[in-house]
């Protein structure tokens, strides 16, 4: 296997620079000990001081955004934040990436990405209650991306469905920016009574760390190090061992922990759940935030195979793992209490005084560093940035699109990939166990229901990575702005967001423009919101053979909708219902599906977009729906006015009478901050009172076609058929 | 015509979560002398002789389709047979 | 008057059905632990809810079928009292020699979640005496491997004793003559794939299921 | 120490649809000769000499629990391997 190095060999052979550790970094290192570190530590510092960890070049960024607020219980830094939400109740959320795994072996890849995330969510006490994803793929024309697309289901359904958690939403795009990058980010949301909050500490000299979950092996070994560089073809040989998800055996280790939890908090002082680079984050990050030192032993360490070295077992990323520090005399029950689970429960080691992490193996002491510079002192840089050319040297004018035929071009929008009905996407995952799933995809954001309450909960993933391409500022604003309005559109108040932020490289300054410029506008848009960001996780140096992806920040928003009058739908519920649109639409195309279909890709400089307006014409909405005037309501996305009414149509089976004062090519405009609202013929008075003149009678619900007049040209479409044309799209290209 | 016989396994090191689940239910079937389960796919595949080179086609098909070779191994039989 | 939930290692729709059964039927369930050896006292029906019984692994409730309540379960069968098994629980009844035949892979090979028609086509048994004879109701489902196979002679034999109760109007799986949930001979033990737990409240969509609980807990009470 | 193999597949009668799924993707991929493909499961147990009728113990583990026969057939083969 491997084989180890001395210090002076280390140094000597610079074997650090090989694991990510600059000569710098180094330096460091060596001043922090005081001595020239042994290989175990080398790793140690390599996987702690890794980008993924110590978020070495985006802490800068990071700082900008909002994370507290009257309603957040735990911000940024434990395993998920958490919002109270009245009545002694929390909802915990976070989101993850598992972009580079999924690329390899995309059905393992996708798999140990949910399972990652939900125990994040559990091992703060809350039950999950849902999952989400987010994912952008190549284009479908191509067999790999199928295959791609195909695995990457199969492994979200099957752990997300094996552990009794329903998928209720998320989003899926295709581009072949994604190609060799796919983007694979899973959300999961939980409930916790807030008396039993925990947290990843270990705290109390003397008490002990447990092991518990499956055993080590060498899986994933190096994966924090490898999701922080760069991919090349030459790597893809040497990538260590793909990680197996087991869902079954998280299952077991999840009602294990929350039996723990909930009915014996007295044992427990703390506990973290092993993801990236396992044992040793989880163990020094519990040390580092209770200020103690911690000693294990790492012969006790579970072990799945053999001649396993101290490098290996703190590195190694095996699944369904989590590590517990139980206080002292309490542990003949915290085993007993696992082997109800026929999980395994081991002790290995304990808190110590001091600030001293130390590990033994085979009677040799290993290891032995000081905690605070594993955690908290891995350098922060601040890298240049650079303005990409792409974007210096645009054209400055909005795309001309030429529709010859309106009604053809509307049923081939229909069909993109990105457009279509994504049946074969969620059908293949469990949406309603735990029988609280009150809407899926007929409404913008999912909607949950918080069982022997009124209330639900609104929750959405959104990222639209083209508009970040042309403009990763406004690009950014358009991200939890959007994510806020599928909330809003759905009955609730914003709660707070986690993200995800897939980008290049940070060392290339047109990519780290990019995050920054991003987090610049979400930072904006979550303090307009009031949605401070409570989680996230950051996946960098998404590219391959120096071309990174479009900058692609998820935002998993969560809202609340105290009282079920509010939850709002986005189908037509009634003939003759009046159909109005709210928000400004102009010729603005640059950015849009429309300009994807026909030029086969984005370009320009990126629409207006303002914020403020934004956030009015959400005020607004909230307004409506409080007042309960409305019967459905549909935020306009990719498509525009076009397929925003399409899609309100195909969740009934009723059609539209629509007439527009805009121009054919308007009808596809993606002008952000507008909704779609129908209402009773016998509201319109009071809804045209509140409304001032800001929202636009265009048309009536019924009939089984269509029909959308514009200035120059019509649509004219039977209902049936073109909804059976649009479901069956992404089915039959991703044959 | 050929017949080709595939056997796909996980890597040594790599998890086999159902490997482990039967040699669990076998030992509480009381047999207790099983030391170790493995779980595989296994192929059977015929296919037509076109006077290509076999082995070949068949190592080509199991690393493009049949095994992820990131995490699985395989071997494989090839016989041949009377066509009908 | 007791109904039994059992729970095995990887089920996941035991509290959607003991929720149902409490809050929405008002009837007393009470979850059963896989390695029990016997069944409350005042047992009237047990219920094998659906998951992933040990993952799965291997196939479908084939591990679950040898936990120890097994055996309990069976004599509670074989004396003639209800049993009924969903998703996961009808898949363990079939492994467990309760009901015939197998359900293998969906025809897609994918996992599929979602509402489905169904045609009730026994009315006449404990589980179905609410529903009218060719009623179509509206159960989810959600499922890798629902797909019913027997052989020819076993399907003859489910049609001569009217052992099928429930049909998919859309077959989603492959399953042999659309069939989605059978019945013994006795007529006490049924294993369905589609969820009625899901389908027994309006805001989830549906309220269906409700009176296949009904029927149960009616011919429940009479029997006293 | 005994090593079983074990090889489970559908009866013959029984439509394979993993195996099928196979087959159009290996036309996809330009092996237009391959004729038929049956998917199975494959294990590899190593057991224990304990004196016992190693066959006999075999075909029973697969009876009750590695196939279900209603549907699927197997057949093994038992090689004695060296203990270490
Ligand atoms: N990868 C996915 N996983 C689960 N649900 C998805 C996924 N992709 C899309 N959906 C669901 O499909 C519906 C439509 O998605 P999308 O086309 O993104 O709609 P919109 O643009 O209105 O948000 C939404 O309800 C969404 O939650
Ligand atoms: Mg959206």
């Amino acid at each position: 296997m491997m084989k180890k190095l001395t210090p002076t060999e280390i140094r000597d052979q610079k074997l650090y620079l090989q694991w990510g550790i600059s000569e710098d970094e180094y330096q460091k290192i060596n001043d922090a000990l005081g001595r020239l570190p042994n290989f175990t530590e080398t790793g140690l510092f390599a996987a702690m001081w890794s980008e993924h960890c110590a978020y070495k070049n985006s802490k800068p960024l990071l700082k900008q955004f909002p994370t507290t607020g009257s309603q957040i219980l735990q911000g940024p830094g434990e395993g998920a934040g958490i919002v109270d939400i009245g009545n002694n109740q929390a909802v915990v959320f976070k989101a993850e990436s598992h972009n580079h795994p999924t690329a390899v072996e995309p059905y393992q890849g996708a798999a140990t990405g949910v399972g990652g995330i939900i125990r994040d969510i559990f091992s703060m006490g809350a039950r999950p209650i849902a999952l989400m994803d987010s994912l952008h793929f190549g284009e479908l024309n191509d067999a790999h991306t199928k295959y791609l697309v195909d695995q990457t289901i199969a492994g979200i359904g099957d752990y997300g469905n094996c552990m009794g958690i329903p998928t209720v939403g998320g989003e899926t795009t295709f581009d072949t920016i994604y190609q060799n990058n796919p983007v694979m980010n899973a959300m999961c949301v939980g409930l916790l009574d807030i008396n039993d909050q925990q947290k990843g500490a270990a705290a109390g000299v003397g008490n002990a760390i447990y092991y518990v979950g499956a055993k080590t092996g060498r899986d994933g070994i190096q994966g924090a190090i490898f999701a922080s560089t760069e991919f090349s073809d030459e790597q893809e040989t040497q990538r260590s061992a793909v990680q197996v998800g087991d869902p079954f055996a998280e299952k077991q280790l999840m009602e294990a922990c929350l039996e723990l939890i909930h009915n014996h908090s007295e044992y427990l002082v703390g506990i973290q759940d092993m993801g990236a680079a396992g044992l040793i984050s989880s163990s020094a990050e519990m040390a580092a935030k209770a200020g103690y030192g911690m000693h294990l032993n790492l012969d006790l360490v579970p072990q799945r195979e053999e001649e396993m070295i101290p490098y290996e077992l703190m590195l190694s990323e095996s699944q369904e793992r989590m590590l517990l520090c139980v206080k002292q005399g309490f542990e003949p029950a915290v085993e007993a209490l696992f082997a109800k689970y026929e999980s395994e429960a081991v002790k290995i080691g304990e808190v110590t005084a001091g600030d001293r992490y130390q590990l033994t193996f085979k009677g040799v002491q290993v290891a032995d560093v000081p905690v605070h510079a594993l955690v908290d002192e891995a350098p922060v840089y601040h890298q240049p940035s650079q303005k990409p050319q792409h974007i210096s040297e645009t054209k400055k004018q909005q795309y001309q699109p030429k529709i010859e035929n309106l009604t053809k071009t509307f049923q081939a929008m229909l069909q993109q990939p990105t457009i279509a009905h994504k049946g074969a996407i969620f059908e293949r995952y469990d949406s309603q166990v735990q029988t609280n799933t009150i809407s899926t995809t007929q409404s913008d954001a999912a909607v949950v229901r918080i069982r022997g309450t009124q209330k639900t909960l609104a929750m959405t993933t959104d990222a639209n990575p083209r508009y970040l391409y042309l403009d990763p500022y406004y690009g950014g604003q358009i991200a939890v702005s959007e994510a806020a309005r599928n909330i809003v559109a759905t009955g609730g108040i914003p709660l707070a967001i986690t993200d995800c932020l897939n980008f290049g490289s940070p060392e290339d300054p047109e990519s780290f423009y990019e995050l920054e410029q991003a987090t610049k506008g979400m930072t904006e848009a979550c303090k307009l919101f009031d949605t401070p960001v409570i989680s996230g996780n950051v996946s960098l140096y998404n590219e391959s053979n120096q071309q990174p992806i479009y900058p692609t920040p998820m935002v998993g928003m969560v809202g609340l909708i105290e009282n079920p009058a509010w939850i709002t739908t986005i189908d037509f519920k009634k003939s003759g219902d009046l159909i109005y649109i709210l928000g400004e639409t102009t010729a603005e195309l640059n950015g849009s599906e429309l300009q994807k279909m026909q030029l086969g890709h984005v370009e320009g400089p990126l629409f207006n977009f303002d914020l403020r307006y934004e956030q009015e014409q959400q005020e607004l909405l909230t307004q409506l729906i409080h007042a309960e005037l409305l019967n459905s309501a549909h935020d306009l996305a990719e498509g525009g006015l076009a397929v925003g009414l399409a899609e309100c149509a195909f969740a009934s089976e009723l059609g539209c009478d629509v007439k527009t004062n805009l121009t054919a090519t308007e009808l596809f405009a993606e002008n952000q901050a507008r909704f779609i609202v129908t209402i009773a013929p016998d509201k319109q008075k009071i809804f045209e009172a509140q409304v001032a003149n800001r929202a636009t009678l265009i048309g009536q619900v019924g009939g089984k076609r269509i029909k959308i007049a514009t200035m120059d040209d019509v649509i004219d479409v039977d209902l049936k058929n073109t909804k059976e044309s649009w479901k069956g799209a992404l089915a039959w290209q991703l044959n | 015509m050929y017949n080709a016989k595939i056997y796909v396994t996980y890597k040594e090191s790599i998890l086999d979560p159902q490997g482990e689940a039967i040699k669990t239910a076998l030992h509480r079937l009381n047999y207790e002398n099983v030391k170790a389960v493995t779980v595989g796919k296994y192929f059977e595949i015929k296919i037509e002789d076109h006077g290509q080179n076999i082995e070949e086609q068949v190592r080509k098909m199991s690393d493009e389709l049949l095994a992820n070779i990131n995490m699985e191994t395989y071997r494989f039989e090839i016989s041949r047979i009377e066509e009908d | 008057m007791i109904y039994s939930i059992i729970r095995f290692p990887g089920s996941n729709c035991d509290w959607d059905m003991y929720y149902v059964l409490r809050d929405v039927m008002n009837v007393v369930p009470q979850f059963v632990d896989y390695r029990e050896k016997s069944l409350p006292q005042d047992t009237v029906a047990v219920l094998i809810p659906g998951g992933f019984s040990y993952g799965d692994y291997l196939r479908s409730g084939a591990i679950a079928r040898f936990s120890p309540i097994m055996d309990a379960v069976k004599k509670f069968a074989y004396a003639g009292n209800p049993v009924i098994g969903i998703c996961n629980g009808f898949q363990i009844l079939t492994e467990a020699g309760l009901l015939p035949g197998a359900l293998r892979s969906n025809d897609s090979l994918n996992f599929i979640c979602k509402p489905q028609k169904l045609v009730v086509e026994n009315n006449q048994t404990i589980f179905t005496k609410r529903f009218d004879l060719k009623q179509t109701v509206m159960f989810p489902i959600a499922h890798g491997e629902g797909n019913y196979y027997c052989d020819s002679a076993t399907l003859q034999d489910l049609k001569d004793h009217h052992q099928i109760v429930l049909r998919y109007q859309n077959n989603p799986n492959g399953s042999t003559d659309d069939i989605a949930g059978i019945i013994n001979q006795k007529g006490n033990v049924l294993g369905m794939m589609p969820h009625p737990e899901r389908a027994s409240e309006a805001v989830l969509g549906g309220e269906d299921g409700k009176m296949l609980f009904q029927s149960l807990i009616e011919s429940m009470t009479q029997n006293v």
